[in-house]
Formats: C-alpha cells, sequence, structure tokens
C-alpha cells in the first residue's frame, strides 16, 4: 500500500477519513480504512508453539498444525507438508480446535458415590488412590487360578473398553498392565 | 494495489462435506448460527447470513432420460438439465416448503459452497454510510467490525442476499476472503480446507482461465449443464470476485441469475428524487401563493 | 391480474435478505423526516410569505421531526454509540451517507430556526435574557436564514429516503425507485401539511390546507403508478399485510384530502382531516416497509423477472458510469 | 468414502480426474455416490450375493489373470477329498457340528495335510484352530496365516476337480446377475456394466480397487465379505500392485493401531494369539498351535520372547519359559457383549471406559446400561461427561421406571482426558502409518494422558502388592519409564523405544528380522520393529511431500519395515520383472542380486526370483523366490482358506440374522456359525416377521464422529446436522403417513426411538422376487447429553449377533417398524415395547 506509511503517521483528527477523502483518497477503499485494519495479521504469527500433529477423528492421518500461544491453542490447520491430507481438513478436523478449547470439556475429576443422586468433587489424587485400591480389591476377590482344572490366573471381575483414539503407546501401557494384573476383559472400539 | 485474487468454486467436485463451513469460522471466530433441523436435503444451515460465511447448499434430483425435456437453461443445456422432483428443488409459483413429496428415485445430488462474491461492483459497499466496508489492496470486499455501527443498509443491497446484520451484536458481517489471512501471505482458511479443491483461491484471472477449461472439459465429457456462474465482467455486477461452475440454473442453488448492483441505478434515482424535491418546493411555493388569496 | 410464474428457486427460500430495520423505528423515521423536510420548506416559505405563526408551528414541527426521527435513526442502529461514524466519511454511493450529512445539516439548521423563533417570540423569557445582548440581537436573521436554508435541505430529507430505500436489491423498491420519491414527497407534504392545520389556527392555516391536499394528490398518484408499472414485482403493493397497509394509506390520504379542501370550515374537519393524513402518511411509511420485506422473502420477486431478461436477451450489464463512481 | 473419509476421497477425485471409472455400492445414495460415475443400490446384507457373482462372472468366462492367480494363488492347490461344499449341503460346509454351531475345519484342509509327518502336531494345530474360533480366533492371524501345508500336491492345469479353482467355479456357480437381481435388487445391466469395467481394468496393465468401511464388516458374515472381495481381486491379480488392493478405510485416528498394539481380549501385540487355557500350557505348546511354522511367521518364537523379555525383563528367561506363565489364559470368548452380559450377571465388578461411550455406542445400548447399573465400580475416561459417565441420573431407562438413580449401585469416576494436542504419541493410521504427534499444550485442570493414568495407576496398584504369588507377575513387571514436567507425565518415546525393541546391547533395533527365541531381544510389538530404528523416532518424520516421491517414504513410518503397498512382490511377475511399465513397483535386479524400486520390496531383500524352498525348510525359508504372501504358510494367496475361519472355507450368502425374506440361495437362512445370545435382556426381531417388515442399516455422517463423543457438543459441527433423522422414500412416506421435517418412530424388539423424517429419493424401495423391500436408514450420532445436539441412541435398536470370527455386531442390517409421530414417554414406552416383543 502506497500510502500506508502516511496513514500510521496520521494522528487524531487528521485520520478522520473525510478529511483523507478531501485529501484524495479513495472514500471505498483507502480513506475507510481504521488503523486496526492497518495493523490486521494472521494469528498464526503470533503463535509461540507450532506442533506437528495428526487429526484425531477418522483414521485417515491427516496432518495437522496446531498453533498456540501461551499455553492455548489459537489455530489448527491441515499441514501442507502431509503427503496424505496436501494440507486439506474434513469437518471434523477443522472443528478440532473448538474440541481442545469448548467450554463444555469437563477439566475436573467428578465421583458419584453408589446410590448417590449429584457428582461430587474429588482431587485427582484421591481418585487415582482409591481407584487403584478398587483394581487391587477387585481383582484379589475375584482372582481366578483355576477354571475346569486347567491354570488361567487371572480375573474376570475387571474389564476394561477403550476408544480407538487411544495412542500406541497408551494401548501398549495398557495391555501391559492389565494382563500383568490378570484381567482379559480388554476391548476397544477396533471390534465395534 | 496487490494483483486482484478471488475463489474459483467447482460445485461439480463439491463433496458436500462442509468443511469450508467450519474451517471458515473456526479461523474468523463465527459463532454457531442456531441448531436448526430444516428437513431440505443435507442442508440444516440454509443460506449465508451474518453467522455463516460459507454455506454448501444440498439439491437432490433425478435426471430425465433423454427426451424427457426439462427446463432448459440459457446455456443451452438442453440435454441433461434435471428435473426437480423429490423434496429437493420447488417448481412452481408458491414455491412450497418441504413437506411436499413426490416420488422418484433421486440420482443427482448437487453440492455447491456458496460465499460473498466480493463483487466487481459490490452494491453492499456502494451503500454503507460508514466506510465500514470499503474495497481491499487484493480487490476484494470486507466489513470492518470496529467501524460498523450496525445501520443494516448492505443487508437489503447484495443482490445475492450475502451478508447479515448479527441480531445480538447488533453489526453486520459476511466474508473477509480471509483478509488477515492475505495480509499474511496464506490462503483463504475453507479453501485450504477443501478436500477435493472445489473451492480454489488465487489470482483470479488465473481461476477464470483454469476454469474456462473445466468447462470445456466437462462439456467434452458431455456434462454439457457445466457452466461459469459470476464469471462475465460485463454482469450486472461486473463480474464477481468469487465465481462458480455450476451444473444447473443459478436459481435452484438459491443464487440470482442475473443479479445486478442497485447503485448503477442511482444516478436515476437522484435525478427522480431531485424531480420530486423540486415539485415539493414548487407545490409548497404555490401553496402559499394560493393561500394568501 | 399477472399470471402465475413458473420458476425454480431453493426450497423455496429467499435469494436476496429483507430488510432488518425494525418496526415501528424504520417507517417512523420516514414519516418524521418526511415531516420535518416538508414542515421546513413550509417554514421557509411561511417566513418568505409572512405567515409567520403557520412558520412558527412549521419550524417547530421539523426541528421536532429531525430529532425525533434522528433520535429513530440511532436506536435502530445495531451499533447505537457509534452513531457518530455515520459522519466519519462522505459516500455518494451510499443514500444513507449522503442522508446523514443531509440529516445533520437540516436538523442543525432546523433546530436553530426554531430556536431563534421561539426566543423571539417569547422576548421576556429567561432564555434570551440571558444571552448576550449582540447574540440576542442577531438571533431573528440568523434563524430566519436558517429556516430558509432548509427549504433546501428539507425537500432532500423528505426525498432522500425514498432513494435509501429504492437503492437496494428488493425488487419492490428498486423498481419502483422512480415513483418513491414523488410518493415520500407527496406524503411529507401532506404530513406537513397535516400538522400545519392541527397545530395553528384555522384562518392562518390555509397554505398548510393546500399543501396537504396537493401532497395528498401527488402521494395517491404516485402509488397509482408503482401499482400499474410494476406488475408482478408490484404484487407486495397489492397483496397481504404490505397490501392492506397501502389500501389503508390510500383510504386514509384520499379522505384526509379531500377533507383538506373543505377544512377550513370547522375545527372538526380540520381535526379530522389532519389526522387521516398522518395516519396515511404512516400507513405508507409501514406499507413500504411490509412490502420490501415481503418482495425480499419471496424468492420468485427475484427469480423472475431476471429470468425474463435473460430469456428475453436483455442480460443486466453495468453501465460506464456506474463503474466511475467517486 | 466422501461422507465418512473426505480428505481420502481427495485421491479418488484425483483418479476420477485421471480417467478412472468410479462405481459406489451402497442401500442409500450418498455423498459418494454424487461423485461416483455409476452408483448401485443394494439390499443392506447382500453384497456377498454382488461378490460371488462378480468371481463367477470372471472365472466363467475365464477373465482371471491367470500367470499371477497360477503363481500367487492357492488356485491350484488340490483340498481334501472329505471336503464337502455348500452346493453339496444346501448352505453348509462339511464339519458341521449342528449342537455347537461350529465347524469342524480339518475337512477343509489341502490333501495331504492330514498325513504329513507331524501329523500328531497338525491335528492339534487344526483342533487350535477351532478352539481359537471359540475365542475369535482367526482375528489372531491379523498378520499371518494359520498354519497348513507349505507345498501342498497341485494341478497347475486347474482341471483337477478337487483344486481350488474348480471348487470355487462350483461353489460361485448359482452367483448369477439374475440371483444378483433377486437378492441385492440391482438390476442385471447395472451389474454388467460393473462386471466389464472391473474385469477389463485389471490385468498387467491395469489394476482396480476395491474400498471397504464397516458397510462389509458389520454383519454376521463380516469376515467372509472382505474374504469375497480379496478373493475376487487376487483373481484379478489386483493384490500387492500399485492402484490395487482391498482397502479398508478404518473410522477412528487409531484404530489401526489399537488392533496392532490391541486393547482386544483375544491378542496380544503384533497379532499374536492369547493363550488359551486348553490348549497352551507351556510356551512351546503356545507356539505349536499359535499359526504356522512356514513363512515370516514361523519366526513367532523369536517375536514371543521378545514381547514376553520387554514385559518382564530380567526376571524373564529361557529356564521359566520367558514367564509364559504370567500370562493370563482364555477359556472362550470374553469379547465386549460377553463382558456385558457378564456384569448383568454380576462377575464383571469393575469397568474402565477410555475414549468410548457404549451407552450410546454399542449395540444395544439399553442392554450396556443394564451392565454399567450392575458395576461396583466404573471408571470413565473421557473429555466431557459422556452418556457412559452420568447414566445413572439421565438414563433413558430412568424415564421408563426401568431404573431408579437411588438403586443403582455403581460407584462413578470421571477422570478428564487430555486431547490429542496436549500430548505426544503415534497414532496409526488405516495404511499401516504410524505418525507422532508433538504435543502443542500442557492439558488443562486435572485433564491428563492416559499414557499418564495407566502408568501412575499401575505405580499404584504396584505399591500396594503382597507377596503373595498372584502378585508375581505385577512385582516383576518392567515399569519404570522416564518421567518428566510437573505431572511427571511419564516419556511417550520411551514406550514407543520399548515397543521398537532393544538388542543385546540395549539399541534400539532396526527390523523385525533381528529379533531372537533366545532372550536377548527384547520388542513389545514385532511388527512395529524398526520406528524406532538407528535411535531415530521414525514415526516423528516429516519430509515435505514436496521434497521426495509419491511413495513419500520419509513421512512417518509404516510397519512392517516402512514399507507401503504390502506383498508388493506381487508388482512383479514369478521372474522378478515388473507385470508392465505402467504398473511397477518393486522388482528383482539381477545384476545387484537384491530386490528393489519404488517401494521397500515386502520380499527379502537377496532372495532370487527362482529360490526354492528346501525340504523342512522353517520360517520364510520356506517360502519360494516366486510367492508374495511372506506370512502365510504357502507363500500363496489364498483363494480357499484351508483353516482359519469360524464359518467355511469360502464366502456364502446368508441373509442377515433380522431379514425380512429368506435366503435366496440355500435353504440355510442365516450364518449357521453367527453368535447370537439365548437371554431375556437380548432379544431379537423374529425373522420374516411382518412386525418387522423394513430393513434397517446404520450409518455416518460427514459431519459428526461415531456416537457423537467428540463431535455433537461442537456447536461448528452440531449445527451442520443437528437432530437424528430418518431417511425414508417418498414411496415410504406416503404409505406411512411420515412428513418431511416431521417425526417417526422406529421400533425392533430392543428399543423405539424417535426420530426427525428426512423423505428422500436418495433411499430407493428395491424390487426383489417381485416384492418392494423398503429400507430405513439411520445414522448414528446422537445421545441423550451433550448440550446442543441430542437425539435418541440409534445403536439402542440393533441386536446383538456377532460375526464368529471377529466377534463384530451386525450393525448394518436388521428388520424394524416404523410408525408417523414421536414415541410414547415414560411407561408407555415400555407398553409400546411389549406389544411388540408379543408380535
Amino acid at each position: 500500500m502506497g500510502n500506508k506509511r502516511r496513514m500510521t503517521r496520521e494522528r487524531g483528527i487528521f485520520r478522520w477519513p473525510v478529511l483523507r477523502q478531501l485529501r484524495g483518497e479513495d472514500p471505498r477503499s483507502d480513506a475507510a480504512r481504521s488503523a486496526r485494519t492497518d495493523a490486521l495479521r494472521p494469528r498464526v504469527e503470533q503463535a509461540d508453539k507450532v506442533a506437528r500433529s495428526v487429526c484425531p477423528y477418522c483414521a485417515v492421518g491427516c496432518g495437522q498444525l496446531v498453533y498456540a500461544k501461551e499455553g492455548r491453542v489459537t489455530q489448527i490447520e491441515g499441514d501442507p507438508d502431509s503427503p496424505i491430507s496436501r494440507g486439506r481438513l474434513c469437518p471434523k478436523g477443522s472443528a478440532s480446535k473448538q474440541l481442545v478449547n469448548h467450554p463444555d470439556r469437563q477439566t475436573t475429576v467428578l465421583y458419584r458415590r453408589p446410590h448417590g443422586t449429584e457428582w461430587e468433587r474429588l482431587d485427582l489424587d484421591t481418585a487415582m488412590d482409591m481407584i487403584a485400591d478398587r483394581v487391587v480389591r477387585t481383582r484379589r476377590e475375584t482372582w481366578q487360578q483355576e477354571e475346569d482344572g486347567k491354570v488361567v490366573r487371572r480375573t474376570l471381575g475387571i474389564a476394561s473398553l477403550g476408544g480407538a483414539t487411544l495412542d500406541n503407546e497408551e494401548n501398549y501401557l495398557m495391555k501391559k498392565l492389565y494382563t500383568a494384573l490378570g484381567a482379559i476383559q480388554v476391548e476397544n472400539q477396533a471390534r465395534i | 494495489m496487490a494483483e486482484r485474487v478471488g475463489f474459483f468454486t467447482d460445485t461439480s467436485i463439491c463433496i458436500g462435506c462442509k468443511a469450508c463451513e467450519v474451517a471458515c469460522k473456526e479461523w474468523n471466530d463465527v459463532p454457531d448460527d442456531g441448531f436448526v433441523f430444516r428437513a431440505t436435503s443435507y442442508d440444516n444451515t440454509g443460506g449465508l447470513g451474518a453467522s455463516t460465511w460459507r454455506h454448501v447448499a444440498f439439491i437432490e434430483q433425478r435426471v430425465p432420460a433423454p427426451g424427457d425435456g426439462g427446463p432448459g437453461g440459457p446455456s443451452g443445456a438442453g440435454e441433461l438439465p434435471a428435473d426437480s422432483v423429490g423434496p429437493g428443488v420447488e417448481t412452481g409459483a408458491d414455491g412450497e416448503r418441504p413437506g411436499a413429496v413426490t416420488g422418484e428415485p433421486v440420482d443427482r445430488w448437487l453440492m455447491a459452497s456458496d460465499v460473498c462474491k466480493h463483487c466487481t461492483h459490490a452494491a453492499c459497499l456502494d451503500v454503507c454510510p460508514t466506510g465500514a466496508l470499503f474495497r481491499t489492496e487484493f480487490d476484494t470486499v470486507v466489513v470492518q467490525a470496529d467501524v460498523c455501527n450496525g445501520c443494516g443498509y448492505c443487508v437489503p443491497a447484495c443482490p445475492y442476499g450475502v451478508i447479515g446484520r448479527r441480531e445480538d451484536d447488533g453489526r453486520a458481517f459476511k466474508c473477509t476472503m480471509c483478509y488477515d489471512r492475505l495480509r499474511g501471505g496464506l490462503e483463504p482458511a475453507c479453501a485450504k480446507a477443501c478436500p477435493t479443491d472445489s473451492i480454489q483461491f488465487g489470482p483470479l484471472d488465473e481461476l477464470l482461465e483454469r476454469a474456462e477449461r473445466r468447462v470445456t472439459d466437462l462439456h467434452g465429457q458431455g456434462r454439457t449443464e457445466a457452466r461459469l456462474y459470476g464469471a462475465d465482467p460485463t454482469d450486472g455486477v461486473g463480474g464477481d470476485g468469487a465465481f462458480f461452475l455450476l451444473m444447473d440454473d443459478p436459481e435452484v442453488y438459491g443464487l440470482p441469475p442475473d443479479p445486478v448492483v442497485t447503485t448503477r441505478d442511482l444516478p436515476a434515482m437522484w435525478g427522480w428524487a431531485a424531480g420530486a424535491a423540486l415539485s415539493m418546493a414548487g407545490i409548497m411555493t404555490a401553496a402559499f401563493l394560493r393561500g394568501r388569496r | 391480474m399477472v399470471p402465475e410464474a413458473e420458476f425454480r428457486s431453493y426450497y423455496g427460500q429467499p435469494v436476496i435478505k429483507a430488510p432488518v430495520w425494525h418496526v415501528p423505528h424504520m417507517p417512523l423515521y420516514l414519516y418524521l423526516g418526511g415531516l420535518s423536510g416538508g414542515a421546513s420548506l413550509m417554514s421557509a416559505a411561511a417566513r418568505l410569505a409572512g405567515h409567520d405563526r403557520l412558520g412558527l408551528t412549521a419550524r417547530v414541527t421539523a426541528a421536532a421531526g429531525a430529532t425525533l426521527g434522528a433520535g429513530f435513526l440511532v436506536a435502530e442502529l445495531g451499533r447505537p454509540e457509534r452513531f457518530l461514524n455515520m459522519l466519519r466519511i462522505f459516500k455518494p454511493t451510499s443514500p444513507m451517507s449522503v442522508g446523514s450529512w443531509i440529516l445533520a445539516a437540516h436538523s442543525g439548521l432546523s433546530a436553530l430556526a426554531t430556536a431563534s423563533a421561539v426566543a423571539s417570540a417569547a422576548p421576556a423569557s429567561a432564555v434570551a435574557a440571558r444571552l448576550p445582548r449582540r447574540v440576542a440581537a442577531a438571533l431573528p436573521a440568523v434563524g430566519d436564514a436558517a429556516a430558509v436554508a432548509t427549504a433546501l435541505t428539507g425537500p432532500l430529507m423528505a426525498t432522500y429516503t425514498a432513494v435509501l430505500v429504492a437503492d437496494t436489491a428488493v425488487p419492490a423498491w428498486h423498481e419502483a425507485h422512480r415513483e418513491l420519491p414523488f410518493l415520500f414527497a407527496g406524503s411529507a407534504l401532506a404530513s406537513a401539511g397535516a400538522m400545519g392545520m392541527l397545530a395553528t389556527p384555522r384562518a392562518q392555516a390555509g397554505p398548510a390546507r393546500v399543501a396537504a391536499a396537493a401532497g395528498a394528490a401527488v402521494e395517491l398518484a404516485a402509488g397509482a403508478v408503482i401499482e400499474r408499472r410494476l406488475g408482478l414485482v408490484g404484487e407486495p403493493y397489492r397483496e397481504g399485510k404490505s397490501g392492506r397497509l397501502m389500501r389503508a394509506a390510500r383510504a386514509l390520504t384520499t379522505g384526509g384530502g379531500l377533507l383538506a379542501t373543505v377544512a377550513g370550515r370547522s375545527r372538526a374537519l380540520t381535526a379530522l382531516s389532519g389526522l387521516a393524513l398522518t395516519a396515511g402518511a404512516l400507513c405508507t411509511r409501514f406499507g413500504v416497509l411490509e412490502a420490501g420485506r415481503a418482495s425480499a422473502a419471496d424468492p420468485k420477486y427475484t427469480v423472475v423477472p431476471q429470468r425474463q431478461r435473460l430469456e428475453s436477451g436483455d442480460r443486466a450489464s453495468t453501465p460506464a458510469p456506474a463503474r466511475s463512481w467517486p | 468414502m466422501a461422507e465418512c473419509h473426505p480428505v481420502g476421497f481427495q485421491w479418488v477425485m484425483e483418479a476420477k480426474a485421471r480417467g478412472a471409472k468410479v462405481f459406489h455400492i451402497d442401500p442409500r445414495f450418498t455423498r459418494t455416490s454424487a461423485l461416483a460415475d455409476r452408483y448401485l443400490p443394494i439390499r443392506a446384507g447382500t453384497d456377498i450375493v454382488l461378490l460371488g457373482a462378480l468371481i463367477n462372472h470372471v472365472l466363467t468366462n475365464g477373465l482371471d489373470f491367470r500367470e499371477y492367480v497360477l503363481a500367487y494363488t492357492n488356485a491350484s492347490t488340490i483340498i481334501s477329498e472329505d471336503f464337502r461344499d455348500t452346493e453339496d449341503l444346501d448352505g453348509l460346509f462339511s464339519g458341521y457340528d449342528a449342537e455347537g454351531r461350529k465347524y469342524d475345519p480339518s475337512s477343509w484342509a489341502y490333501e495331504g495335510a492330514e498325513e504329513e509327518a507331524a501329523a500328531g502336531q497338525r491335528r492339534e494345530q487344526l483342533e487350535g484352530g477351532a478352539l481359537h474360533a471359540e475365542a475369535a480366533g482367526p482375528h489372531e492371524y491379523g498378520s499371518g496365516g494359520p498354519a497348513m501345508l507349505a507345498t501342498p500336491s497341485t494341478d497347475p492345469t486347474l482341471n483337477h476337480p478337487r483344486c481350488v479353482y474348480q471348487i470355487l467355479k462350483r461353489h460361485f456357480a448359482r452367483y448369477t446377475p439374475e440371483m444378483v437381481a433377486e437378492a441385492c435388487g440391482i438390476e442385471p445391466e447395472a451389474f454388467a456394466e460393473l462386471a466389464e469395467a472391473i474385469t477389463a481394468n485389471s490385468g498387467r496393465e491395469r489394476t482396480t480397487a476395491w474400498v471397504y468401511s464397516v458397510g462389509w464388516t458389520q454383519h454376521s458374515v463380516g469376515a467372509q465379505y472382505i474374504r469375497a472381495g480379496a478373493i475376487l481381486q487376487l483373481l484379478l491379480g489386483n493384490i500387492g500392485r500399485p492402484g490395487g488392493g482391498i482397502l479398508a478405510l478404518r473410522g477412528h485416528a487409531s484404530i489401526q493401531g489399537s488392533s496392532d498394539i490391541p486393547t482386544l481380549f483375544n491378542i496380544l501385540p503384533g497379532y499374536l494369539p492369547m493363550p488359551h487355557a486348553h490348549r497352551h500350557e507351556d510356551l512351546d505348546g503356545y507356539l505349536a498351535a499359535a499359526g504356522a511354522d512356514t513363512g515370516f511367521w514361523g519366526r513367532k518364537r523369536s517375536y514371543m520372547v521378545s514381547l514376553l523379555k520387554s514385559w518382564w525383563g530380567d526376571a524373564a528367561t529361557a529356564d521359566n519359559d520367558f514367564r509364559f506363565d504370567h500370562l493370563p489364559r482364555l477359556t472362550g470368548d470374553h469379547g465386549h457383549y460377553t463382558t456385558v452380559l457378564g456384569q448383568i450377571d454380576g462377575t464383571v465388578k469393575g469397568y474402565f471406559v477410555v475414549g468410548e461411550n457404549p451407552a450410546v455406542g454399542s449395540s444395544s445400548g439399553r442392554l450396556q446400561r443394564l451392565g454399567l447399573a450392575n458395576l461396583d465400580w466404573l471408571v470413565v475416561r473421557d473429555l466431557r461427561l459422556v452418556e457412559t459417565a452420568t447414566f445413572w441420573k439421565d438414563s433413558p431407562e430412568l424415564e421408563t421406571g426401568e431404573m431408579r438413580t437411588e438403586d443403582i449401585g455403581t460407584e462413578v469416576f470421571f477422570m478428564p482426558a487430555a486431547s490429542h494436542v496436549e500430548k505426544e504419541g503415534t497414532f496409526t493410521n488405516t495404511q499401516r502409518l504410524l505418525q507422532w504427534r508433538e504435543k502443542a499444550i500442557d492439558p488443562p485442570g486435572e485433564a491428563r494422558s492416559d499414557l499418564w493414568f495407566y502408568y501412575h495407576l499401575g505405580k499404584r496398584i504396584r505399591r500396594r502388592l503382597t507377596d503373595d504369588d498372584i502378585d508375581l507377575p505385577l512385582r516383576e513387571l518392567t515399569w519404570d519409564y522416564p518421567e518428566h514436567g510437573e505431572h511427571a507425565e511419564p516419556s511417550a518415546e520411551a514406550v514407543l523405544r520399548e515397543i521398537n525393541g532393544t538388542g543385546p546391547d540395549g539399541r534400539a533395533l532396526s527390523a523385525y528380522t533381528e529379533l531372537e527365541p533366545d532372550g536377548s531381544t527384547r520388542c513389545g510389538c514385532w511388527i512395529y520393529c524398526g520406528v524406532y530404528a538407528d535411535e531415530v523416532n521414525q514415526a516423528a518424520r516429516r519430509k515435505s511431500r514436496h521434497e521426495q516421491g509419491r511413495i513419500a517414504p520419509e513421512w512417518g513410518w509404516a510397519w512392517p519395515a516402512n514399507r507401503r503397498v504390502l506383498y508388493n512382490r506381487a508388482s512383479a511377475d514369478p521372474e522378478g520383472r515388473p507385470w508392465s511399465e505402467r504398473k511397477k513397483l518393486v522388482w528383482w535386479d539381477e545384476e545387484k542380486g537384491e530386490w528393489t524400486g519404488l517401494d521397500v520390496p515386502d520380499f527379502e531383500k537377496d532372495k532370487p526370483p527362482h529360490y526354492l524352498p528346501p525340504d523342512e525348510a522353517r520360517a520364510e525359508d520356506a517360502i519360494s523366490g516366486s510367492t508374495p504372501f511372506i506370512m502365510q504358510a504357502d507363500g500363496k494367496g489364498w483363494l480357499y482358506a484351508p483353516a482359519g475361519m469360524a464359518d467355511g472355507p469360502l464366502p456364502t450368502h446368508y441373509e442377515p440374522h433380522e431379514s425380512p425374506v429368506p435366503n435366496p440361495l440355500y435353504g440355510r437362512r442365516a450364518n449357521p456359525c453367527r453368535k447370537v445370545y439365548d437371554r431375556p435382556e437380548v432379544p431379537y426381531n423374529p425373522a420374516g416377521s411382518s412386525r418387522f417388515p423394513y430393513v434397517l442399516t446404520t450409518y455416518r455422517l460427514t459431519e459428526h464422529h461415531t456416537a457423537g463423543g467428540m463431535s455433537r457438543s461442537l456447536p461448528y459441527l452440531a449445527e451442520l446436522q443437528p437432530e437424528l433423522f430418518c431417511e425414508v422414500s417418498p414411496r415410504l412416506a406416503e404409505e406411512l403417513g411420515l412428513v418431511n421435517g416431521g417425526w417417526a418412530t422406529i421400533v425392533t424388539t430392543r428399543a423405539a426411538i424417535e426420530a426427525r423424517v428426512l423423505v428422500t429419493g436418495r433411499i430407493r424401495p428395491l424390487r426383489l422376487d417381485g416384492r418392494r423391500i423398503e429400507q430405513v436408514g439411520l445414522p448414528y450420532h446422537w445421545g441423550w447429553s451433550g448440550g446442543v445436539a441430542t437425539g435418541d441412541v440409534t445403536n439402542d435398536l440393533m441386536p446383538v449377533v456377532l460375526d464368529p470370527n471377529v466377534y463384530i455386531q451386525e450393525g448394518k442390517a436388521a428388520t424394524c417398524d416404523v410408525r408417523p409421530g414421536r414415541r410414547p414417554r415414560g411407561p408407555a414406552l415400555l407398553e409400546l415395547m411389549e406389544e411388540y416383543r408379543r408380535g
């Protein structure tokens, strides 16, 4: 923009578009511009981190660039370098910023006691201990060393169902821990 | 002034995924537009407005067997134009609301992503009294949200029914062709997301050339109903910065068949108004001359 | 009647957006602008013709109309606190921008004219007494000059709003762009005349009655032409809610106009005529807004004429002048 | 594909622009149909008839790619004379046990299998196969084949009446175009066009690809649908070649990974079977019965020992069978639906639900909720409060009075989860490509990654152990990963490195061929070995597509060994030369004496095409230089599966469990081995019942994701498809008085739900045998909570009928009734259900 420098110099009354108009600027373009408009830049330029990620919805595996600023995601869009997606995203992939930033996300632990009618708050550490206690107790109570004369070394008292958006590393630790616990009813969306 | 840029939306390869609608909203922070099941095929956002800057239309049709005739478009696409059947496109004086059912199997499902046309002669921009709407260095038309005072004039001025006023906010909004992104050398969010490249962004001249080639290709494949819309610089709005390849008449997609920028007639209007004003003065003078007697 | 038109659309949805302007803000503004415009013209003529009593009524009416109208205009904005942005720029392509400058000038002038008239009419008043002597002395002259100046701004006030609504994509408005200024001008005269009749002693209200009757005649004539010339596009002026309003306007204006010619004979006739004309002018404005809404809501008004244009080989184009607006 | 994998569909559009012809076969006209060259409507649940007819068309007209078929498939293999086909037994194969509703597959074997030297062991393997079938066994061979002869007797002339080719011909003879019209509702002309197109487009110069999703798998004959596709593609020479294949489009970001490193009951990482109590008493016994000894699966001891070593580390030694006994044993079906019945029966006390929402996402939602309500404790980990977490306060059963909140004793923990940008790790996409995700931000509040949850839960559990013997597997478990950050997040890279495996020197291994059976190597998932080669996270590679070729080998890492096209040895002819210049991918470089090409060859690099295995060869050494299917016992593509399938060696059309019509092909109506339950909680619509006259099929929409947990609550997606709707044809709407935009109630014996009506010509009534069959389509994304877009639960309608091979539910074809208007509320709903159940 040829007259950008002039505009940035202008202050106060001199920015009044009518005056700029009288000086010959086009009232339908240059003269009409506000200071905010002159300063506009894409917000991704302000990101302090750009993570190369992958869309969490279907299994096509589209590349995503996740822009974050001060610990908050400011934009998620396709990674143009990806040979799979070439920077494109479907509506779900395009909505993944909302998935992350959505105010409806539950970010605290909630607890419902047996027969309770409302949620209660529980801190994370306590909840983890309570869950560990229950796993250990249930495992002992339902341990099966043998069935029909055959060694089975397992518990049918603890089961698990995982979604298929789990990372490989997560699935691995799950399967490893469950197997060591003797829990065999370990299932995943992959069968559903 | 930078080179003029624009959108070429090739509806013949649109898969109706609505990524454009969502990508637009994510980038531009456009609020949701309500949650209404409209029973109009897979379209539940209805049309462009203050809170929908990209909108995908869905039209279910039956292609009549050759010889069935059908309303031929101006492009002379007499062979294949689809008859409008089913609760899709309505034909008739009353443009009956969905609910009526006529029943032939659908074998053509048109999908098209609509957007602000960024007209060469933009009525919204012309009529905006505050200068909120302005023409950018990319020859696009953008509302400055910090200037708009919500007068609402641009809303009925647009011959395409694009711009709307958000009633809870009070201001007018529409597609900016991601003006902020353009300033950073990025392409608009919708074009970037579009999985099949139905939405193409680039220098307008290049897009026009590409579009002409695409029409030729399609005609070569026997799809003679393909035609460009908004690509003609001599039309009533001087051509669009966002133009389309359509597979049926524009009105089938909810687009005006022959739009005109209303300000084309403004000089004449001022003329008639001046005449009326003078008449007023004359009558008033006469009234006093007569009333004195 | 116009035969039922065959046309195609997207689920019967409108192609263009209906005006978002609210009721009653928008039609009241149109009415008040017309009233103020007509009244200011009357005040100027009264000053020149020496009709002081009628002139005072007219000045007060002009100022009040402009002020109240501006109030409705501001209230109509989505962001009323930004009403001053109307004067951010001057855009000849925007009737609303031009109108804003006209309104600014007109309301300022009419306020000045009224202030001076009020001050002069009550010389003993505290207001005048407090003013510096020199200012007080100059006041009547300044006021008169302002009143005369409104002879220029007034008619523009009354008619620019017609351009404002016509300069849209709404078929019923745009296609009526020839007649609407006359409709509004006539209505403005009738309104101002009615107000003059109502608020001025009968003996001094003669010109007001003439203006009212003549204005009514112009309004009716313009309305008749719109209905005849516009064909399908004019349908909303004849049918539905807007049609009913327009018919009511026609009846009231006809009655009020006829009464105006005889209103000099009694207070009752004056009141009846003035009120009928005022109501008629209001109905016209409400009717025009409704017609615009109905015209935008049904895609046939947009599609059918355009399709006919295309099929008759008369495709729209943009003439060169419009491309080079400043 | 355009509906559910829009970004993947760009490649179909690209192919179309280059002249590819696209057919779309689906019960309803979808967004994919809109862009296809031809759309073929099909009655849900009849694809085997169509595929069978295509196979028949190829065989009858001799249109198969004969050189490919002869060299690379088992077409010439002679089958046991004990084998009887469905042609002989009216829809049954030999070996059916009516009482147990299962097959003894021994009569399906290759001729000579029973006379082999190690006959006893072979027998055991076959029995093992049958037992595995009880535990969804065939799924265990996901990356390998079951045991079978490496060098069976063959007839290269294909004339032997018992050779696979002739058996196939006989088996599919009744799959005619007329039958397609009668069963599927596809017109003979449309069928002819399809048959002509796929055969003309296959051979040396051209390849055809088939793409499927759960429309093929969620059936009581699901696995056989895929088999049918595979047979057709093998006959046409479209496997292992560029532009060919049968491509599974999977629906979730890492659903492939969730199978590879399974959280599935019947397998261990790398498709090694979970040991069975009655078959696998020790490691040797396990390995003897765990599939083939020839082909790369023959290295299973190395894979298994390396896995045990990576889990139990130094405690796992040759002396203690590498702690094989630490593995719990299966005794049958422990799958998802059986688990739910276990919840109702009270055997399952505690349940972890991690990023899943069975209360609305699994078939028969009511059954799921009855199960949840009978638990002692439930842990739900998710981004938001999904229905599975809140069922106790808002389940539909509360409204009907079947449940009361106060009566539900389930203790519920809701643990907020980290989103995909708040943690790092790998997803495995639908083409087996592992892609590492960098972390962008920390998770908010108490949200944590699932990695964090399981790691720290494990640590806490380990702090609570006793010296008791049952705790030994936990005490000895290798459970020590580097932690970082204020939340002590375990290192995902360290876990990935463990999955990759390490050698005796502690360095990351580069390939699964480096794994040893002696305990000197460790590897958490043998097929992923190499993802951390050279101590580099290969999955994190992001070399731009602009800087590399079409195969893009330096973007992420594909298992196995970064090969992008599986079995790509088949892209070259038996002598190792590309079938054609146009379709070349890998080939034998005689000069260098190695395989080379555009992709990483899926073959031993230096094994020449003319290599012939010596007798008694084991593992890959038993695979000849001219057979590409290196995971199979004989290196061949199996047109006929002599073992490994629970419901027969060849695909056979059976009607869905719930079908409005009898089987037009055989007296046997439905899959004789399908898994059904005889319990009051699991009701079925009687077959052919006039009470349930319509075909019901379910599906997804572009705008939503599965049961909606990640999409319904997002305003930007919810506004695009805000309400549950049913799609019905204009004819049906007219008949039933359904109004577009109004309401309909859809009823099965499981549930009655209401949906908005979308009347559309995209749903076509099909004319079958003079009878009009109406189909009703329902997307299944909605549930009762989640804010902006709520609706009844489509999955509540669906029956629990499972495929006998992989235990997937029949979600794509059932029957239903439709009534105009909204459903009754409260107890009145139960009355309506009762009325329907009475018939």
